[in-house]
């Protein structure tokens, strides 16, 4: 059998790369991408930790953390998309006027 | 098994916030042009009937209901009230507001209550889920508040930094649930797992029933680097200044009280009830070690807050933002308390600053006018004795905020630093009360400006709705009440049930 | 046998002056001068009625040691620190009371002519009476706390009589000096009272049964003797105490090197001049000596110290008194050097003849100094001998009753500075207080004073009285250190309340020695009357010195006899009529000698002390105390925290970079931060 | 009655103050009728106060007592607990003296913001008397913290140019202080409930505990706690080095602020000295009395160097305050009788002096708007009773016998020099009384520049003499002066009991009151006091 | 049972590299659909846990729903390509290697100890098997009924916030 080990460490690569994307990159749709692969890794962990407790409130837990992923790419992606109507950018780093 | 338990009567403030929301959507959907005093009207009858319903359930015997999702317990009440305190302030503090900003009015108040609803499911989770959910309900509605005035690239950055790094830190806080909920596992237990907080506290509490130390122990720290962000402490503060500069300043004045506030409750559910629940001494292997790296770490923490945030408040010029700093402090010292795991301690503070902080940004947003244009200090150039009362109102918030007494900021600070005391972390208390003497500065720079320098030309006395004049005085006499008899306050808090003491079923 | 007696009177002698203090100083604006001078005086004079009935009353008893107390109330009373207002009469304060009022109140007659026409006259009367009360109560005080209460008062009485003319730059400065000065003495006499009071808890001089009081000096008199040495003084006994009083003494009666102020105070009215800084204030530092007598007989280095001071400064004055062109400063320059002589008498244990000449000198001082006031009233405000001259004719009363001053202060046989002085040079060639040598080095040195004595002060009449008529020449010049303007005319010879008091006063100079004549010229009387009297209330050395140590058998044997006081006696006189002769000749001569400069100009001590104590101090208190550790040091410490805080402050923020993107990573490396603290516990 | 008198006499300023702000609103020609209600009110209070000498009984304890729980919750024990005893009671007096006097002072001085002006000053008056009757650390923290607004205020906004520098300065310096206090305070309440099961702030209580040694303090708690508390009081006093607020608040803040800032304020760091530091932390006072005293000599001297050298009345006067308050300090840590009563007295002196030389600086400062002392020069000619006043007042500050500062500085020096429980205390008493002769130095030059000689600037050359109002400001504080100078046991024989319980605890023997040793009881020599 | 590894390893290839494609990427459109790839293999990876419903979610919502909604706004927004791209604080990129490196470290070295292998026996009754429509359908309405509603508070919040900030002025 594949170890949960394998899992759980899958799991935090995935959100490594995922917060490593957070940080590099400067297009706001791509950092909001990254943001859910760290939530994806997290049901990976979740899933994982449930199937191998046979404990169904891991999967459940994933189920709720959906749809709040579905929430918040809803206001996620209005905001971005109201930022846009403004700056006629995603650039990230164009968004730095409150500062110090 | 054990029975679902529903009890309707113990989420009837969420119930109730939450339907008020709804019916102000259906109210603006049917009424085109909906006056905001119908919206801000119903909003406050619906935290006044919040607020009754939270008072019905205070002195039932501590239980859980739904399945041991949500608790009754005082703390949860307590709570609850400070979040039904802010909101109902924040409304009146903005119904004039919105209008003045011609901004969807229905919708504003809608979200508030939503927020609301998510602060209060916060405090009366007992279930890592709800507390999940709860943030993400007030996180989710405060990254829109903070957008609200979409034209303004200030409020548009501040809710895309708000997003970003708020989605962000969840992700950590999701994460570290998750750890939790895997390091509990126990296979001769029912549920194997859980992310209920009362069994987990037993767990801990329990020699070696844990699945795996480390992981509880990783679980902890992610969490909190979740909670450290939403009460904005360092180093995860670093997202407050740029969001309370650049969001519309009723929405700063509820993001640095009600969303903290929030936080702060899940953060003393979690980490003092919870993982904190045994006396330090008596405890033994990963929960000793996760109590004092916890302790070592939230100490750490707080140092650094209060010190960053006092320090750069002291060189800031736009008021908001030095009000942003200083609440970066306030969580310092309010951290104290969690240190010395006192979450009643935490809990007045939390009182007393909301109360403060609203009336300091209610008469921040009178005095910036429109579009939040005069922030700057060099604004509030000897406006002092042209318009006294709203001068003499910030001057005593400030200097509450500075903790000076006969107002809640002074005893408040005092039951933090006495529980820290008392809990032994002397250094701590010292470095916290150097710190209020440096925060004296910047709180004085604003008086000084107001009242000493020379009048800057073009300062117009603003007419003072009767809401917000309303808001500004009860915050000032909860303020000087919270100062000067806080007596009822506190015996309430010491008569206070947690969730420690409830007998389980 | 009652030892201890009460004279409720005493308080009266002391209000008096108080009470004409206070009408005059709040009612006295709105006074005609006549009023004012018959209040001023009257009050003195009542004083003085009253010394001298106290004294006829109780001389029976005074003269034996007896002594009257007038409790008032308790001024301050803490822990066992006790100082009562209360009045003590004794023979020492009877003597004091005596001259004081009785020359006192002529002065101020006197000045009731002096100052008319001024616009001050009531304030001046007013810190004369103040001045009365504060040396009364100085003098008539039962314990250490009430005479510094009196010290300080008649110093500040000096300041503001020397500072009278208020409106002159000198004057106040003189007056500044005189109260610094003072003060400078008042430390040490206040560590004195202090330290007598850490060794003998007391501060009050003798016992008081009826209010449980216990002296001081009793605690004196237990003292085993101090050794002679340089070491007694800080060895925080009873020499201390001793060195430290004399301390005050020397800021209070202007001896070496605190004479400075008094020279200066010359600057005030010469009424003033004749009260306080001759006849009076200046002597209660002998006074207080005397007074402390217990102490200094058990404190033989303290005496030593007080003898070669006092030495020291009678000829160290003289030679200055000797230059001086300004009638004022030589007579002042002659108290500074008598009152030497008083300290000598003291240093050498006898404190009877110190006070002796403190009695007389009152008289001809004052005298002198009257008169020398009656001559600048007669110049119309001219003080520089230069330009007097021929003044006999002019002032004929005036000359006559200067011409007795300057014999009894020359030590003119019979006259009373003769007896005085001639007591305290045969005390001081035959004392045992000190070791050989120094008896005999003292008498040359006060032997040479005495002579020179003898002619500055006949150059002073010489240059004032005979000689050429100097003063129509010079009228334009006239001198910066002027009291008045002054205006060109004939010398006139003064009023007669100004030359009653003079009289009187003449009449004392010449007179006022018969008191205490020496045993051996006393006709049918035994011993020294007033040296008898004074014994009574003042300790004699008690240190004896073996003579056999130092000069053998036969020196004993000399100075035991009486042929020595002969010798001596025709020594000094001799030194008297030599200067006088000499001074008479020579300045008859050369009126307008031209001393040497050294002389002329004090020896610089003022400017030394400028250049050494004063300008240092200021300077560095401006540059170094405030512009650099005040300013640059504490405030830059402090507003360097506030500055470091900005600081850290200004770069903390810089982590508020703006970039959603940085925050990001802060969060990221807080957390990594925090889970490896976590994951490693 | 006697009960409610000092709420009372507390609350009568603070109900002026809420008076003023709803009387004449609006009104532009009114400002009489504030001066008045203001005046009014805190005569009121000082005569309402004067009961409290008369009804004093000599004993040591607590009087006019009141004592009602506050705030209990969560062991705080917080109470209501005010009360007087000799070491308050005429700080108490000299406060409601001071503030008539100087509400009287600057009558007609404050030209803008009168009804604040008025309504700061009864606010400070409040907070000052606080200060001196709370018997409860938390509310001496209270009013110790309080009082700083209205003060700050005063500073900020009524005086002069460089005011916003100094009243920030002011406040820092001294919040600086008083949260290490608060720290102190939290300790100490914890250190005291743990040890005795008896959680409160009562100051007499925690005092009293530590008397019965209920609560024992290692040596290395006092001293940190002694610390705590010694900061923010000698920051107050000021002891130099933390002195250098005091020139800067002084110089700018307006007449009355000055008067009250000198004559009150800063006995309130020596007052806190004998009421925390002495009873409750006596090993810690011991230890560092060295340290303390060092420091209070060198403030003696140096104040009075720089105050010589100042070319401005008001810095003089303030650098004269750092070198008085020297003495009042070295004479607290004495612990003798005469050092601690000469102390208390001193506070009370310099309470009258300092403040009748503010009273008097701003008279000058009145008429002729400069406080420079080049400025002047042969005021004497054309303000002859302004010139006795100044006279009265700068004697009295030099300490001259029969007046008031004569008896404060002697005892002290004498206090000082006879200690036996303070190390070196002869050097100390000594270099102590070189103060004597500076503070002549400084006090007659400036008297001199100020007062004598001929009138050189011209504009002052009409300036008025004293009006009816101005006598009457400075009337009562002659007299003052004299009456405290002459018969000191009036005040000393109130405090006697209060100082003597101090000293107790401070190890030294209480000695018998008021008498030198008697010949009936004492046959032959008396044994020197303090000799081992 | 070397199959089931393989069958990991590949998804987790998969997965991993889809990841790392999404910072690879420049363009957002790319990038969201590498996104949806680590979705699938992750769906896939579900499946080997016996997560069966969430698996499916994870395909109909995941990446049915909610990235359809990301690549709609990609395009709605349709970003010029040649807008300057620029980089503030370029150091960034260079702490990704340190950070993403001692993340791991720390993960792996948490997780290293955990020697759970097994699944458990699934039951032959899906009744009491765990990731069953049923079982998960059970617990959301008993266990996790409350979160099953207040999740409709929070998407109903998320409907009027989404709409507040994206329409336009004047709506």
């Amino acid at each position: 059998m594949v170890p949960l080990s394998w899992y759980l460490g899958l799991s935090a690569m995935l959100f490594t790369i995922g917060a490593v994307g957070v940080f590099i990159k400067r297009n706001a749709i791509t950092i909001f991408l990254c943001i859910e692969l760290m939530l994806n890794a997290v049901n990976l962990t979740l899933v994982s930790l449930s199937g191998f407790f046979g404990d169904v409130g891991g999967q459940l837990f994933v189920f709720i953390v959906m749809t709040v992923a579905a929430a918040e790419a809803a206001v996620g992606l209005a905001i971005i998309i109201s930022i846009f109507r403004n700056r006629e950018s995603l650039n990230v780093d164009e968004v730095d006027t409150l500062k110090l | 098994m054990e029975s679902l338990r529903i009890n309707y009567h113990a989420i009837l403030p969420e119930t109730i916030t939450a339907s008020v929301a709804v019916l102000i959507m259906m109210i603006d959907a049917m009424a085109r042009k909906i006056e905001r005093r119908v919206a801000g009207t119903v909003s406050l009858l619906g935290l006044i009937a919040a607020a009754v319903a939270v008072a019905s359930l205070w002195g039932r015997p501590v239980e859980t209901y739904f399945k041991g999702m949500i608790i009754t317990d005082d703390f949860r009440l307590f709570f609850a009230m400070i979040f039904l305190i802010v909101t109902f302030l924040t409304v009146l503090i903005s119904l004039r507001w919105v209008e003045d900003e011609s901004l969807p009015t229905g919708e504003y108040f809608a979200l508030l209550m939503f927020a609301t609803t998510g602060m209060l499911f916060m405090s009366a989770a007992n279930d890592l889920v709800m507390i999940f959910l709860g943030l993400e309900i007030t996180s989710i509605s405060t990254y829109v508040l903070c957008g609200y005035r979409r034209r303004d690239l200030r409020s548009n950055e501040s809710a895309m930094k708000y997003f970003i790094l708020g989605s962000f830190s969840t992700a950590f806080l999701l994460y570290g649930i998750a750890f939790v909920y895997g390091a509990t596992f126990n296979p001769a237990a029912n549920p194997v797992a859980t992310t209920n907080l009362q069994l987990i506290r037993e767990r801990i509490a329990a020699p070696g029933q844990l699945f795996s130390g480390p992981m509880l122990l990783a679980g902890a720290a992610m969490m909190i680097v979740g909670f450290g962000f939403k009460i904005a402490s360092a180093p995860f503060h670093v997202w407050s200044p740029d969001v309370y500069e650049g969001a519309p300043t009723p929405v700063t004045a509820f993001l640095s009280t009600g969303s903290k506030a929030a936080a702060f409750s899940s953060f003393s559910r979690v980490f003092i009830l919870t993982f904190a629940a045994m006396p330090f001494a008596l405890s033994t292997g990963a929960a000793h070690t996760l109590q004092s790296a916890v302790t070592d770490t939230l100490v750490v923490m707080a140092i650094l807050t209060m010190t960053i945030g006092n320090l750069v408040a002291i060189v800031q010029s736009n008021i908001k933002r030095m009000l942003a700093y200083s609440s970066i402090a306030h969580a310092g010292y309010a951290l104290i308390g969690i240190v010395a795991g006192d979450w009643r301690a935490v809990a007045f503070y939390l009182l007393s600053y909301v109360l403060i902080n609203i009336g300091a940004f209610g008469v921040i947003e009178l005095i910036a006018r429109r579009g939040d244009k005069r922030v700057e200090i060099t604004d509030y150039a000897g406006i002092g004795f042209q318009s006294l009362g709203l001068s003499s109102a910030l001057s005593l918030f400030l200097l509450s905020l500075a903790g000076i007494p006969l107002t809640g900021g002074f005893v408040a600070k005092l039951l933090v630093f006495k529980s820290a005391w008392a809990g032994g972390f002397h250094v701590l208390v010292v470095i916290a009360v150097i710190n209020s003497a440096i925060s004296w500065y910047y709180y004085l720079r604003v008086i000084v400006a107001m009242f000493f320098a020379e009048a800057a030309t073009g300062f117009k006395a603003p007419a003072v709705a009767r809401s917000m004049a309303a808001a500004i005085v009860l915050a000032l006499l909860g303020t000087l009440y919270l100062g000067i008899l806080p007596g009822r306050v506190l015996d309430t808090l010491e008569s206070a049930r947690d969730q420690m003491t409830q007998t389980r079923k | 046998m009652n030892f201890f007696h009460t004279e409720p009177l005493l308080a009266i002698i002391i209000m008096a002056p108080l009470i004409g203090a206070a009408i005059l100083g709040l009612l006295g604006k709105r006074m005609g001068e006549r009023l004012i001078g018959l209040i001023a005086c009257s009050t003195v004079a009542m004083s003085a009625i009253l010394s001298f009935y106290l004294f006829f009353k109780h001389h029976a008893e005074l003269e034996q040691g007896q002594k009257f107390y007038d409790y008032l109330f308790t001024w301050i009373s803490v822990g066992t620190f006790r100082a009562d207002a209360s009045l003590l009469l004794d023979s020492l304060s009877a003597i004091y009371i005596l001259f004081i009022t009785f020359v006192a109140f002529w002065i101020h007659v006197f000045a009731t002519g002096y100052m008319r026409g001024d616009k001050g006259y009531w304030r001046f009367f007013a810190y004369m009476n103040l001045f009365m009360f504060s040396m009364l109560t100085l003098v008539l005080a039962d314990n250490f706390l009430l005479m510094f209460v009196g010290w300080e008062g008649v110093g500040l009485c000096s300041y503001l009589l020397i500072g009278y003319y208020f409106t002159k730059d000198f004057a106040n400065d003189a007056a500044k000096k005189a109260f610094i000065v003072n003060r400078i003495g008042d430390f040490g006499f206040a560590l004195g009272v202090m330290l007598l009071f850490l060794k003998a808890g007391s501060i009050f001089y003798f016992d008081d049964p009826a209010r449980g009081i216990h002296g001081a000096f009793n605690w004196a008199f237990s003292q085993v003797h101090d050794p002679l040495a340089l070491s007694a003084i800080f060895a925080g006994g009873i020499t201390t105490i001793a060195v430290l009083l004399f301390v005050g003494a020397t800021g209070k009666s202007a001896q070496l090197p605190l004479y400075v102020w008094l020279p200066d105070a010359m600057a005030g009215p010469t009424p003033v001049s004749a009260l306080i800084h001759a006849a009076t204030m200046v002597t209660a530092g002998v006074y207080m000596v005397a007074r402390a007598s217990s102490i200094y007989s058990h404190a033989p280095t303290a005496m030593m110290i007080m003898a070669i001071i006092g030495a020291a400064t009678a000829l160290f004055a003289a030679t200055i008194g000797l230059a001086q062109w300004d009638i004022k400063k030589v007579l002042a320059y002659s108290t500074i050097s008598q009152l030497g002589y008083m300290f000598l008498a003291c240093g050498v244990g006898a404190f009877g003849a110190g006070i002796f000449h403190v009695f007389t000198h009152a008289f001809f001082k004052a005298l002198l100094f009257l008169g020398a006031g009656s001559v600048i009233i007669g110049m119309h405000h001219e003080q520089d001998m230069r330009r007097m001259g021929g003044l006999k004719k002019y002032m004929r009363i005036t000359c006559l009753t200067m011409l007795a001053g300057w014999l009894a202060i020359s030590g003119f046989p019979l006259l009373s500075g003769f007896f005085s002085k001639d007591e305290i040079l045969f005390k001081t060639f035959t004392s045992v207080v000190l070791p050989a040598p120094w008896p005999r080095i003292l008498w040359f040195i006060a032997a040479v004073t005495a002579l020179l004595t003898a002619v500055y002060m006949t150059r002073l009449i010489v240059l004032t009285f005979w000689g050429d008529e100097r003063f129509m020449d010079a009228d334009s010049a006239s001198s910066h250190s002027n009291e008045g303007h002054g205006h060109a005319g004939k010398p006139h010879e003064s009023p007669m309340s100004m030359l009653v008091p003079l009289i009187v006063l003449g009449a004392g100079a010449i007179l006022v020695g018969f008191v205490g004549v020496p045993e051996i010229l006393s006709v049918g009387q035994t011993g020294n009357y007033f040296e008898h009297f004074i014994h009574q209330s003042v300790e004699g050395p008690t240190t004896q010195f073996d003579a056999a140590d130092a000069g053998g058998d036969w020196y004993r044997q000399f100075i035991e006899e009486q042929r020595v006081e002969w010798i001596l006696l025709i020594v000094s006189t001799a030194i008297a009529l030599i200067g006088m002769g000499f001074g008479w000749v020579w300045f008859k001569r050369k009126p307008l000698w031209e001393p040497p400069s050294l002389l002329e100009h004090k020896y610089y001590v003022d400017e030394v002390y400028d250049a050494a104590v004063v300008q240092p101090i200021k300077q560095g208190s401006i540059n170094v105390l405030w512009k650099f550790i005040d300013v640059r040091i504490i405030d830059g410490a402090v507003n360097g925290a506030g500055q470091l805080a900005d600081l850290f402050g200004g770069t903390l923020r810089y982590l508020q970079s703006g970039l959603a993107r940085s925050y990001v990573a802060l969060v990221v490396l807080g957390a990594l931060l925090i889970i490896g603290y976590f994951v490693i516990r | 009655m006697d009960e409610y008198l000092l709420t009372i006499i507390i609350l009568l300023p603070l109900a002026g103050a809420i008076a003023l702000l709803l009387i004449g609103r609006g009104d532009k020609s009114n400002e009489n009728v504030l001066k008045w209600t203001a005046l009014l009110f805190s005569l009121a209070t000082f005569l309402v106060s004067l009961a409290l000498p008369i009804g004093f009984s000599k004993g040591a304890g607590l009087q006019f007592e009141t004592n009602v729980e506050w705030i209990n919750a969560f062991n705080l024990g917080v109470r209501y607990h005010v009360a007087i005893d000799g070491l308050s009671l005429w700080l108490v007096i000299l406060t409601t003296l001071l503030v008539p006097l100087a509400l009287l002072s600057s009558w007609n001085s404050i030209h803008k913001r009168l009804r604040e002006f008025l309504v700061a000053m009864l606010a400070l008056e409040t907070g000052m008397l606080g200060v001196f009757v709370a018997m409860d650390m938390f509310l001496f923290y209270l009013f110790w913290e309080v009082m700083l607004v209205p003060m700050y205020f005063l500073i900020g906004v009524w005086g002069g140019e460089r005011r916003i520098y100094a009243a920030v300065k002011f406040v820092i310096y001294t919040v600086v202080g008083s949260l290490l206090m608060l720290a102190g305070i939290i300790a100490l309440y914890y250190l005291h409930g743990s040890a005795t099961l008896n959680f409160t702030f009562d100051i007499a209580t925690i005092t009293n505990d530590v008397r019965t040694h209920a609560l024992v303090l290692d040596p290395e708690t006092q001293s940190w706690l002694f610390w705590a508390f010694a900061l923010a009081f000698l920051i107050k006093v000021p002891l130099f080095p933390f002195h250098t607020w005091l020139p800067d608040a002084h110089v700018e803040a307006p007449t009355a602020g000055s008067v009250l800032l000198a004559g009150v304020l800063l006995k309130m760091g020596t007052y806190g000295l004998m009421r925390f530091n002495l009873p409750i932390f006596p090993d810690a006072a011991h230890q560092w009395a060295v340290l303390i005293s060092s420091l209070a000599v060198v403030g003696i001297i140096y104040g009075a160097l720089v105050a010589m050298v100042q070319p401005d009345l008001k810095k003089l006067v303030a650098y004269s305050s750092v070198s008085h308050l020297g003495f009042v300090v070295l004479g607290i840590f004495s612990f003798t009788d005469q050092g601690m009563q000469g102390a208390l007295y001193q506070m009370l002196n310099h309470g009258v002096s300092s403040g009748a030389l503010f009273l008097i600086v701003g008279m000058i400062y009145d008429r002729r708007h400069t406080r420079l002392i080049a400025e002047f020069g042969g005021l004497a000619n054309v303000m002859p009773v302004f010139s006795t006043f100044f006279m009265i007042v700068t004697l009295s500050s030099i300490a001259l016998p029969l007046l008031n500062g004569f008896v404060g500085e002697f005892l002290i020096l004498i206090g000082t020099f006879t200690s036996t429980l303070l190390p070196h205390a002869k050097l100390f008493a000594s270099l102590a009384a070189l103060g004597m002769i500076l503070s002549a130095v400084y006090m007659l030059w400036m008297y001199q520049r100020v007062i004598f000689g001929e009138v050189r600037n011209t504009s002052n050359l009409n300036l008025a003499d004293l009006n009816f109002r101005e006598k009457l400001v400075l009337a009562p504080i002659a007299v003052l002066v004299l009456v405290m100078g002459v018969y000191p046991s009036l005040f000393l024989s109130r405090t006697d009991q209060t100082i003597q319980s101090i000293k107790a605890r401070l190890g030294g023997q209480a000695s018998l009151p008021a008498s030198s040793g008697s010949i009936t009881s004492q046959a032959g020599l008396p044994a020197p006091p303090g000799q081992p | 049972m070397w199959h089931e590894k393989v069958l990991f390893i590949i998804f987790a290839v998969i997965a991993i590299a889809s990841a790392l494609n999404i910072l690879l990427q420049r363009s957002p459109l790319y990038s969201a659909l590498s996104l949806i790839g680590t979705l699938l293999s992750l769906s896939a990876l579900y499946l080997t846990v016996h997560a069966q419903f969430i698996a499916a979610v994870q395909i109909v919502v995941y990446a049915g729903a909610i990235m359809v909604l990301f690549i709609f706004v990609i395009m709605l927004l349709n970003v010029p390509k040649d807008q300057p791209q620029i980089e503030k604080q370029k150091g960034l990129r260079y702490l990704a290697i340190p950070f993403a490196g001692l993340m791991i470290a720390e993960m792996f070295y948490v997780l290293r100890p955990i020697r759970l292998t097994t699944l458990p026996i699934q039951p032959g009754n899906p009744e009491q098997a765990v990731g069953t429509t049923w079982s998960i359908g059970t617990a959301l309405f008993t266990d996790y009924l409350l979160p099953f509603e207040v999740t409709s508070v929070l998407i109903l919040m998320a409907l009027v916030g989404a709409m507040v900030l994206a329409r336009r002025e004047g709506d």
